[in-house]
């Protein structure tokens, strides 16, 4: 039975809650992957992020991806987080569980969601810093580059 | 041979654009309600946007859009009822 | 702070408890692997798996490879169990925790200890089958093979 | 020019072997003390047991072993006091 899960969340994820699915019988293998939101980026140190969303979109996107990873691995178990708001240091920003009856799958569909997901969501994070500025990332302060793919060219994210 | 009478007329259509993080913070505003001629493609709608000056005027040239929720080429015709966003560079996980 | 913890248990995995010690506030990216016995393999109808392990042996090999991918992807937290004993369909035979500064090493580390473990861990499973037939995993049942590397020509695990 | 007297003598070291899995099962045994002469190496270990016959014919020629917990070759010189695992094909994970 195939059961894809994914939501844009507001409240903290939980990846016990998230494992509690995980697997079914026939799988042998799970890989949970959790981003977080970490202490420094590019040499700045951050005490928090706040990710903004276009929900319509990125629900549907979301749940497309999944589908996708489902199709292309084989797998019929993937629940797929995003949370949005305001999130401090340590906190779980994206938590992705992929289970499949062999390894290889499960690695490369955990993988698989999270490059596209970054290629493709359309969630933007603002990186609060420890001397009080705060900045969009992969965005100029003033947007004048032009002709750029959607996940920008200096988009290097916190919770990577 | 027929022949219209008249000044030539144009249909125009209701776009809504949202404009969302560093977009949102340039214009000072997330929703825009655009009347637009009838074919109209989605660089037209950036060039009369960008066309307004000032903040606007800040906008790429070429940003990267998506029409009703799916990302959408600058040659993408509108149709009445069309939410345009303009996506900055995307920053997810 | 570098925390490797490598250990051979009897008791049941719990992912929850080894979630608990992840990530530091460095980490933007935590990977969890387990590996799960599941209900068929090579056609057969699995109940349940027995494994034998070389203790000593494999308590030394199982920290070497956590040290190695330490080494190797920068990551100073890592968790790798590996149970013995009886197990049924669906509990948790191996865990796998890493957690690096980014997401790729995170993976790329976790692909490495799985694979390093399956090949050099002195571990068998004796699978048991619906039919009340049971089996060494990867042995002939008499043992003929020449020149035959650890891991052998025939393993296919069946918690993969 | 010097040479012993009397019959040559060999010093004998004692090994360890430990059997697992498919091995265990095959000889009925996890654990075999062994007396061997110095210099002996794994192969001569290896072919020492299989001389015994019976089960212990049937372990593999080229068996993967371990001495002293780790992996060695067959052309590994054994010392007093080694322990020599074999290990049938692992299958962890």
């Amino acid at each position: 039975m195939r059961v894809l899960r994914t939501a844009i969340v507001t409240e903290p994820i939980v990846p016990e809650e998230i494992l509690a699915d995980f697997p079914s019988l026939e799988d042998g293998a799970c890989v949970l992957f959790l981003g977080v939101v970490r202490n420094h980026n590019q040499g700045k140190d951050v005490i928090g992020l706040g990710y903004q969303v276009y929900q319509g979109m990125a629900e549907k996107t979301l749940a497309v991806i999944a589908a996708e990873a489902s199709h292309r691995f084989g797998s019929d178990r993937i629940t797929v987080f995003h949370r949005i708001g305001e999130l401090r240091v340590g906190e779980v920003s994206t938590a992705i569980a992929v289970a499949t009856p062999h390894r290889g799958e499960a690695f490369e569909a955990s993988r698989y969601i999270i490059e596209e997901l970054k290629q493709r969501l359309p969630i933007w994070k603002r990186e609060h810093y420890v001397d009080g500025d705060s900045d969009w990332v992969g965005s100029n302060t003033t947007p004048k580059v032009e002709d750029r793919k959607p996940d920008g060219s200096r988009d290097v994210g916190s919770a990577e | 041979m027929g022949r219209a009478f008249g000044p030539p007329f144009f249909l125009s259509m209701n776009i809504q654009a949202l404009f969302f993080a560093s977009y949102r913070d340039l214009l000072g505003t997330g929703e825009i309600a655009l009347s637009l001629p009838e074919g109209t493609a989605v660089s037209g709608m950036v060039a009369e946007l960008r066309g307004r000056g000032g903040a606007f005027g800040n906008l790429p040239a070429f940003p990267v859009v998506a029409v009703n929720e799916e990302y959408a080429s600058e040659d993408r015709l509108l149709r009445d009822g069309d939410v345009v966003a303009f996506i900055p560079p995307v920053a997810g996980g």
